[in-house]
């Protein structure tokens, strides 16, 4: 928890330092002390109060963080597929959506990122192996490159309306794509069990405690999203506003480069 | 003057040229084609193995169809950007979906035939055999699995078409898109051989998989291409 | 129509046009009017290009206001290009394809019949032996005839030309004059970037200077 | 005996991976977001 605490605590004003303040504001240290509460939580019913399951034993244990870093990565592609549409089709084309769509994709990418890796270390103690080429697994791998593209094609460059608009295509052929992506691998590898955890009808007896924890994960990761989704898409903002200001430079010194030179007839200019 | 040409007539035009260009510089035939031809080789010498190689084999057809459809692509926008024409293209108004679906039209014919060759290649260097009622399923694999292949290639081919890094973003954009043409290609091919006691019923799900990830991708690609290639 | 031909081809309100983070075209005010033969001149890197292809709908409007043909280049960028052409540094032709083939391909696109492109082929002087000929073997000035033949069959009504006549011997050059003087009087509207102030200086009917990305009416010229 | 501690070092070993990560990215994005912040002027950014 302490690097999170570290990153907290450079938010907030310092008023010696300097008058001019990064992307933390009252809404997000709230939402960061919030986080860090829940987190804390987590961290005492996951590893402590919840009990062990009865087939997974302690093991159980990282499904109360595993659980809400996926429901975070697709809640984060979710938003970007949804800024996507919003932007092509709708009438005002705000940039603000792309960089909302921009910041939710870098989040969630990171997120499934967390998510594979530590799936990678439950199924080494549930399964005996790191990897099964099972369909939701497969499907979140596929996910995690299709979204890395997605983060290539934001860096190519240009205005940012034709960033804009071309990675708001690409977010929304991603869309179209997993679920095909998901088929295909679920035909493939139709073998597997369904989702044990997330299906009480399945027969597992899930604990009430168990519950919770798998509650509490969710919700500290949901507002550990909202602040980092604040942060990025601010700090996205500032990115293109210092953008912009570069080119306000450069296009004052081509002015005077022309005022410098010994222009016959000035009265044609317009600047 | 006469009235603007409809976009399939223009597809069509823009398939007629690509096809043309590639019978003038034989570039693809010349040079993907052995390209295509060496890579089932060297599956060969990688695999070491007959029997591995008959179980795997059309896997590996499919594999080597789809390192083709990379160089393919990069050829069909390299004849676009080597004298501006894509840029003209632009300028002159041509519909982009008339653009997009004329150069998958004509990578699609290129791939269907390097298809086949890799089959024969495999029929001979794997000792693969397709028994006749599998026939009928191959063909509509390859065609369906063919118009995936070239529908993702060109929408992504044009995206990356005179961008810096292009010959490295393309296959991070392509590769993960088009796993299901491959997944569900090379079941269908080993349903309608009889690999490891598939039978030809197997294949027609994935059949059907094909099918709606060519009309998908050619109809989401079409609308996207227009928006992707301009500035 | 009526308000078309009345209202200016080109009109460019403090246009800026920005090519990889450099404001290539910094405040571009300008007028261009039927029938014109605009020359624009001034060294390189001064934005004749970008001004052309801005002109062209290519390359999108950052600040500023513009419109072309009576489109908004904002907006409309589409609707403008279908009616202009451009020759820039590249021919925009497939260097595979034979002169026929690549002069067809064009015109064919926007629905020229073959009369009108056998026309297009005859009147650039591409005809009779080089019309079978792929263009990687064709010399500069010949490239440069065969994708004029695509302009004049693809009809269009502003012509932006850039340095025309780099690279060409004389009497190529003689022949884009004439072509350019023949198009204009048939209606087109050309504005050509050049060096070449004396070749390109009789053939303009006005000439501006275009200084770092801005544009001023030319010494001895009366203000627009 | 010996497969608990064993999975007792992939449970500790995920939860310390997830918030070692998490961490990570969140300092990174404050602290590009101040180094931002000190090049623009407060009453510009919308959310101050």
């Amino acid at each position: 928890m302490t690097s999170t605490d570290s990153a907290l605590a450079a938010t907030p004003a310092s008023p010696d330092e300097s008058s001019r303040h990064g992307t933390g504001t009252k809404a997000t240290r709230v939402l960061g002390v919030a986080t860090i509460v829940s987190m804390g939580w987590l961290l005492v019913f996951g590893l402590g109060f919840s009990p062990a399951d009865r087939d997974q034993e302690e093991a159980v244990r990282i499904l109360y963080v595993h659980v809400p870093t996926i429901w975070v990565a697709y809640l984060g592609f979710a938003v970007t597929a949804l800024c996507s549409g919003i932007y092509l089709f709708g009438k005002k084309k705000s940039l603000q959506l792309d960089r909302i769509a921009g910041a939710s994709a870098e989040i969630a990418v990171a997120f499934v990122a967390v998510t594979l890796a530590v799936g990678a270390m439950w199924g080494r103690i549930t399964w005996g192996v790191y990897w099964q080429w099972d369909a939701r697994l497969t499907t979140t791998a596929l996910l995690f490159v299709t979204y890395i593209g997605y983060l290539a094609v934001r860096r190519l460059g240009g205005s940012h309306e034709q960033r804009a608009k071309r990675s708001a295509v690409i977010g929304l052929i991603a869309v179209l794509e997993v679920p095909l992506v998901h088929w295909s691998v679920r035909l493939w590898r139709s073998l597997h069990q369904e989702a044990t955890v997330l299906n009480p009808d399945d027969g597992v007896q899930i604990d009430g405690l168990m519950l919770f924890s798998l509650f509490v994960g969710v919700i500290a990761f949901t507002l550990l999203y909202a602040w980092l989704l604040l942060h990025r898409s601010r700090g996205m903002w500032m990115e293109d506003v210092l953008d912009d200001r570069g080119l306000d430079d450069a296009l004052a010194a081509r002015r005077a480069e022309a005022g410098g030179r010994p222009s016959p007839e000035p009265a044609g200019e317009t600047s | 003057m006469n009235s603007a040409p409809t976009t399939w007539r223009i597809a069509r035009l823009v398939a007629a040229k690509d096809l043309r260009v590639e019978w003038h510089s034989r570039i693809a035939t010349n040079q993907v084609l052995p390209f295509a031809a060496v890579t089932m080789v060297i599956f060969a010498f990688a695999l070491d193995s007959d029997a591995v190689l008959q179980r795997v084999a059309p896997g590996l057809v499919w594999l080597a169809t789809l390192f083709s459809v990379l160089v393919l692509v990069q050829r069909a926008f390299a004849v676009e950007a080597e004298d501006g024409a894509l840029e003209a293209t632009r300028v002159a108004g041509v519909d982009p979906r008339a653009i997009y679906l004329g150069k998958a039209l004509a990578l699609g014919l290129q791939l269907f035939v390097l298809e086949i060759v890799l089959l024969v290649a495999a029929v001979v260097l794997y000792a693969q055999s397709v028994p006749l009622e599998g026939a009928l399923l191959l063909t509509a694999t390859l065609i369906s699995a063919t118009c995936g292949l070239a529908a993702v290639g060109i929408l992504y081919g044009g995206l990356t078409a005179g961008q810096s890094g292009r010959e490295t973003l393309l296959p991070l954009l392509t590769l993960p898109a088009v796993a299901p043409v491959l997944i569900g290609a090379t079941r269908a091919t080993e349903a309608a051989r009889g690999t490891a006691g598939a039978v030809v019923s197997d294949g027609w799900p994935w059949l059907g998989l094909l099918a709606v990830f060519a009309v998908a991708f050619g109809v989401g690609g079409a609308l996207a291409f227009g928006p992707l290639i301009d500035e | 129509m009526d308000t078309e031909s009345r209202s200016p081809v080109v009109r460019l309100d403090d246009a800026v046009a920005v090519l990889g983070g450099f404001p290539a075209l910094a405040g571009a005010s300008i007028e261009i009017d039927h029938g014109e033969i605009l020359l624009l001149r001034g060294p390189n890197g001064a934005g004749k290009t970008t001004l052309l292809r801005l002109c062209a709908g290519l390359v999108p409007l950052a600040r500023g206001a513009g419109e072309v043909l009576g489109h908004d280049l904002s907006t409309e960028r589409e609707s403008i290009r279908q009616r202009v052409g451009l020759l820039g540094h590249h021919n925009g032709l497939y260097l595979d394809l034979t002169v026929g083939e690549n002069v067809r391909f064009w015109g064919s696109t926007v629905g020229a019949d073959d009369r009108e492109i056998a026309g297009a082929i005859e009147r650039m002087g591409v005809g009779d032996r080089l019309v079978d000929v792929t263009v990687r073997r064709l010399s500069a000035g010949q490239r440069r005839r065969t994708a004029l033949a695509c302009l004049v069959a693809r009809r269009a009504e502003l012509w932006l030309l850039d340095e025309p006549h780099a690279g060409l011997d004389a009497t190529a050059r003689d022949d884009i004059d004439a072509i350019l003087r023949a198009a204009a009087r048939a209606g087109a509207t050309v504005v050509v970037a050049s060096h070449e102030l004396e070749r390109a200086g009789a053939l303009a009917t006005r000439t501006v200077d275009v200084v770092a990305g801005q544009i001023n009416p030319a010494a001895g010229e009366a203000t627009p | 005996m010996i497969a608990f501690f064993d999975d007792a070092g992939f449970i500790l070993g995920s939860y310390a991976l997830t918030v070692g990560l998490v961490g990570l990215l969140s300092w990174r994005y404050v602290r590009r977001g101040s180094q931002l912040g000190q090049q623009i002027p407060d009453d510009e950014k919308p959310w101050r």
